[in-house]
């Protein structure tokens, strides 16, 4: 039990650092516009080419399709180092990157890794997924788009839901039944799907927060070539699983870090705002409230730690993953859950607390909602907790 | 005793339900986010006798009382009925037509050609909500009551912000309200943060429905894994949770108004804060769990779910939030001791 | 929509307060061991006797039954009075004055009702019950406890749970199986049980709180003459059902009274702690949630005579009930743990505070934990509350 | 960076929930409520290292680290092993044998002879834990650490409390304090407290699992309706949140238990911190959340669901609470901006 990094591990952080230095004054700032896709494509995918350009793209990717090949603890000190010094996003590039280019290196043939592996390093190609749809939230695999047999093609028609950045993707990671007779989870294929094809429609979603990068992507009799298909006809559940073998622990590194700056930010407000006759730093109850969301975002690095360190030993995490998330978003709901009470009538507008603070704390609130929802609510989340990690009887 | 609604009162909330389903249906409240204020149904929901309800008989009103008032803004809530709903009743119930300084703006206030604002004065920069909406900003301090004309603030250089929390509460960040011409004395004021605060609680006690009916009705149509959601214990648990407050909250927010109509039981201000506390905490609870039963779809701007979650939001920071209501309650129970 | 007290209603008050003013000197406090169940029985019946000589027993039995035929609000103002002034509760006195009693009034014959009635509100026989088992918790329909018809007795053998005050008890109120074919709600029967039949042993429980007035029942070949059946043979259920009618809202009402005292106590024990620095009546943590618990009570107090007003209106109270044990066994856990907060280390010992308050501020945090538990689960009042108030669908 | 247990840590904790398991069987341990400490299973523990593992090796002891006694400390809490766990290894860990006040009762605590327990001085009346068990009370205070003999005290007339909340940790109410006799300075003080507070909060986590492993298994086995009632979400859900706070305290204490190690990555002041603010709501929330799961079973004295509950409250009070160290974390965050 060792919290120490060794030495190889500190110089991949020192070198870098002092990479991030050198180029992150030359990054202008995120499009101030973020309903302009167009513009946050470029951003995005130019600070990916940077990336690509000082061999830092795909760092967790094998060497042998491009990556860096490092360890998981490697992959958490990148994480950990771009966010702190305020690097981009993975933004537009996150299906490509986390998704997609994971499942190609896993399942698909040498034609189309060499032709899509590369692209999603380098920030050519931008990837999008299509794999919810309207009737199927957490019940993925009860997903109803069809794709009729036609020969050397498939002929798809349907709704996908929640396809971030579809309007400026390139592909898409889409999932087809292609056997309504089958048991669900066993008629469904995996395709790749240029987004130049005839029949897609994109439509903007709507969030509680405003406009944003997601959309609503309907299929009229799409014609996918067959050789797009990943992984056997019928055999794309398998395949999207595939990916999640990938997950080391990672995937909320940069949250943590954005959070834990969001709670220094807050103890800051607090500095600042007078309740009754009080300062609310000086309340007992929003003190401790603060120091016990410090406690929290603290274990809950640890807890990455712990995550990564297993990853890094057998290869994969577990259901740890869906314990991270339940702690993780009951945490972040109740800090804007403080920071409403903190700011009050302060915190009637987004984007803007009477410069109480540079941050967002009223579009996070709003933010926050999504953390029990998306990728899994957090009804599923403790399914697969009590079924997976504690072998509790399932309930259907 | 019969705590009970009366068929009076009953036939009230029925009322105020349907003009809501006919003339403040979603769309049409939706509709204002971007149009601003509706007035001619503003009109109509004077005419009704929604602002004149508790104005004295001898002022032109219905001389209605405080427990009858909370009945209809509940419905109001629930039907998310847009704008200075509260503000413009208390001036209209707290203002006589004596030829007074407010009077003027009272009478328009009861019949619906005056929309009236209000905001408790405090130091500094500060967020008024309505500004575009209303004509007039009725302002209260510990001396009493100021108005002040709504155009001069909006002309003052001050524009609304571009994404107020609530799409149908506009909220003008403004730099230092003005004194305003007093319309009414301390005690009045005082009357007027406490009716304001349960009226308040009551408008939170109908969102805190409609954000329950809401997720319900979506938890017995919606299907997964082969079955409504509801069947879930997850779903139906959360559900039940969320009418057990809305209950709670209810016979919170009924007693104080008729506490405040002179019950002769209990003490008013105890059941204003009473109310306000739990309302704090039910509406925004239930529109959080509206939002999570929808799914995906709870954070989507066409589901209505997020709509009563923010309109809770607003809601408890007026008159008032929930910490300086239990900070009341606390100093009167610690005060037994000392 | 009012809550002022007719004059028929505050007279009533008057009257019983002026009685009970009269009589509660004379009384003693209750026994000083409280297991001792037989000076138990001994205290509260002789209580029982009072208020039967003085017209008060069966307060909301109907007057042809000995009763005094009063509204729901009399009653609540009875449970509101009596409570305030200190007066012994209920008791061992339970099970015949609030389940058995109405049981037989609804469902027995005439030459049961004469021999049963008058004793339980005289105070002479003292009942106990026989519903729950080992193996059906919440799943009560699920009961075992087998009678074999032998022509003009039930022989019955099997094993209660959780039947308080069984060791001085005089009957007792039992459901057995009479038909372990049919459906289960459907071969259940209702039976009055003499304790004094062979066959019948008595184990006491031993709780979290240490011993007390909860026992086990082991019936060996017990035999009950058939004259002892309430309702038909198979239909004990819907017997057991019609009870639940009898609830006018009025069940929790000595609790929230207690528990109003329990807080305004707190709340003076809190001006004698000293936490860090402070007094705890100057932290505002500890403040304001002894404020939202006061609104808590309070709101709970109004919603009890919102229920006992329907009862008043309809007859009935329905899923109303579970709305108001769920939030009330809420309040009172976090009444509870807001208690320990403040004793801190002087809540190491039940039954004494180190001086800081007389009320066992230690035994009433293990007592809550039965509060989410006992008669229906708080997981069973929410699908009552879900499926029952709400419509939705039952999950099994 | 490697986060898990290493082969030793693993071997460690296999050895002594093994002998916990065939020593500190729970039959054994609930017969202590009454009998009193066990002297003889006390000694056993001592013979396998558990007082003298973070002893000096140059005292004799094993010189192993914080994260090693904190990998012991959760599997002693685990199985419910009652008496001074804590105070005795400090008093082993934090006193040298070289012949100064404390050291044969250090060394009498590594090697199982004394037992020792331990109170942070206060003035007035106060509750000491284990008395009529332990031969040396350490009273610890902002100059340093104090023994006094526990005969002594407990011949001052001070009887255990008839009706201890946890039973097993007897306590008595001791009038006051007496000074005791110096055995260390204030710094050695101050290491007491934070190294108390870690081994503290191992032992809730070691409670904290303990109780959700009960309730898991019963979930397993128990049928209402027809299936086991973990099938149902209500339970499920219910288990799964436990095993998360769990697995998040746990990730806690051992980062705790390295950074008194010195890691260089942290801050020893603030991991012990974070540890023991979970602690104090980990281990409480489950074992309510284990007698709950357990129904009315979860009620009686024979389930062991009361038992984890009631060690966990107690221990909430030992080495600070929560609040004290959630107030300690805010002072930290907030100074930023001081």
């Amino acid at each position: 039990m060792d919290l120490c990094y060794t030495e190889a591990e500190e110089a991949f952080r020192d070198e870098l650092r002092a990479w991030l230095n050198s180029v992150l004054g030359d990054i202008g700032p995120t499009p101030a516009d973020h309903t302009d896709l167009e513009a946050r494509r470029a951003y995005d995918t130019s600070w990916q080419r940077i990336l690509y350009d000082a061999g830092y793209a795909g760092i967790h990717w094998p060497a042998e399709f491009g990556g860096r090949g490092s360890t998981p603890t490697e992959h958490l000190i990148f994480l950990e180092e771009t966010e702190r010094a305020g690097a981009p996003y993975v933004g537009v590039n996150f299906v490509g990157q986390l998704h997609a280019g994971p499942t190609l290196i896993a399942e698909a043939t040498p034609i189309q890794q060499s032709a899509h592996l590369a692209p999603i390093l380098s920030g050519d190609h931008v990837w999008c997924q299509g794999f919810s749809e309207p009737g199927s939230g957490s019940d993925l695999a009860s997903l109803t788009t069809r794709a009729f047999d036609d020969g050397d093609h498939y002929v798809v028609t349907g709704q996908k839901i929640w396809t971030s950045f579809a309007q400026v993707a390139d592909y898409c990671e889409l999932l087809v039944r292609t056997d309504p007779d089958a048991p669900k989870h066993r008629g469904i294929t995996w395709l790749i799907m240029p987004m130049d094809l005839p029949g897609i429609e994109i439509r903007p979603i709507v969030t509680a927060l405003g406009a944003g990068e997601f959309a609503e992507m309907f299929l009229d009799e799409v014609r996918i070539p067959k050789v797009n298909r990943v992984g056997d006809h019928n055999d794309g559940w398998r395949v999207t699983m595939v990916t999640f073998a990938f997950e080391r622990g990672t995937a909320f590194i940069s949250e943590i870090i954005a959070s834990q700056r969001l709670l220094a930010d807050l103890a800051g407000v607090a500095r600042k705002v007078t309740r009754g006759s009080a300062r609310a730093s000086d309340d007992a109850e929003i003190r401790r409230e603060l120091g016990r969301l410090e406690a929290e975002l603290d274990a809950l690095w640890s807890l990455t730690k712990r995550n990564v360190s297993q990853a890094q030993r057998t290869g994969m995490v577990g259901p740890g993953g869906s314990v991270f998330k339940l702690a993780y978003a009951d945490a972040r709901k109740r800090m804007s859950q403080l920071a409403e009470r903190i700011l009050g009538r302060a915190g009637l507008a987004i984007g803007d607390t009477l410069d109480l603070s540079e941050l967002d704390h009223v579009g996070e609130r709003i933010y926050t909602l999504t953390l029990t929802i998306a990728a899994g609510t957090s009804e599923i989340q403790r399914n697969i907790v009590g079924e997976r990690l504690l072998g509790l009887p399932k309930d259907r | 005793m019969d705590f009970e609604l009366n068929e009076d009162q009953e036939a009230l909330a029925e009322g105020v339900a349907a003009l809501c389903a006919g003339r403040f249906d979603i769309e049409t409240v939706r509709a204002m986010a971007t149009d601003g204020l509706d007035r001619r149904r503003w009109t109509e929901l004077a005419e009704t006798g929604v602002f004149s309800l508790t104005r004295p008989e001898s002022d032109g009103g219905l001389g209605m009382g405080w427990a009858d008032a909370v009945v209809v803004l509940e419905q109001l809530g629930r039907a998310l009925v847009p704008g200075p709903l509260v503000a413009t009743t208390l001036v209209a119930a707290l203002i006589g037509s004596g030829g007074d300084d407010g009077s003027e703006i009272a009478e328009g206030a009861a019949q619906g050609t005056m929309v009236v604002g209000t905001q408790e004065r405090s130091p500094g920069r500060c967020y008024v909500e309505f500004l575009p909406w209303i004509d007039a900003l009725v302002i209260s301090d510990d001396e009493g009551l100021w108005c002040v004309d709504a155009a001069s603030l909006s002309t003052a250089g001050a524009a609304p912000a571009a994404h107020p929390l609530d799409p149908l509460t506009p909220v003008t960040a403004v730099a230092e309200l003005p004194q305003g011409r007093r319309i009414a004395d301390a005690d009045t004021a005082a009357q007027w943060r406490q009716c304001g605060a349960l009226l308040t609680a009551a408008l939170q006690l109908g969102l805190a429905a409609g954000a329950t009916d809401l997720a319900v009705e979506y938890a017995k149509q919606r299907e997964q894994f082969g079955r409504p959601i509801g069947a879930f214990q997850a779903v139906k648990h959360r559900c039940a949770d969320m009418i057990t407050r809305v209950e709670v909250l209810r016979a919170a927010v009924y007693a104080a108004g008729t506490t405040l109509d002179g019950n002769g039981v209990d003490d008013p201000a105890h059941s204003v804060a009473v109310a306000k506390v739990l309302a704090s905490s039910a509406a925004a609870a239930c529109g959080k769990d509206s939002v999570q039963v929808h799914g995906g779809m709870g954070y989507t701007w066409e589901v209505d779910a997020h709509l009563y979650l923010k309109r809770a939001w607003v809601n408890d920071h007026t008159f008032g939030d929930g910490d300086h209501y239990a900070e009341q309650l606390a100093a009167g129970l610690i005060g037994r001791y000392q």
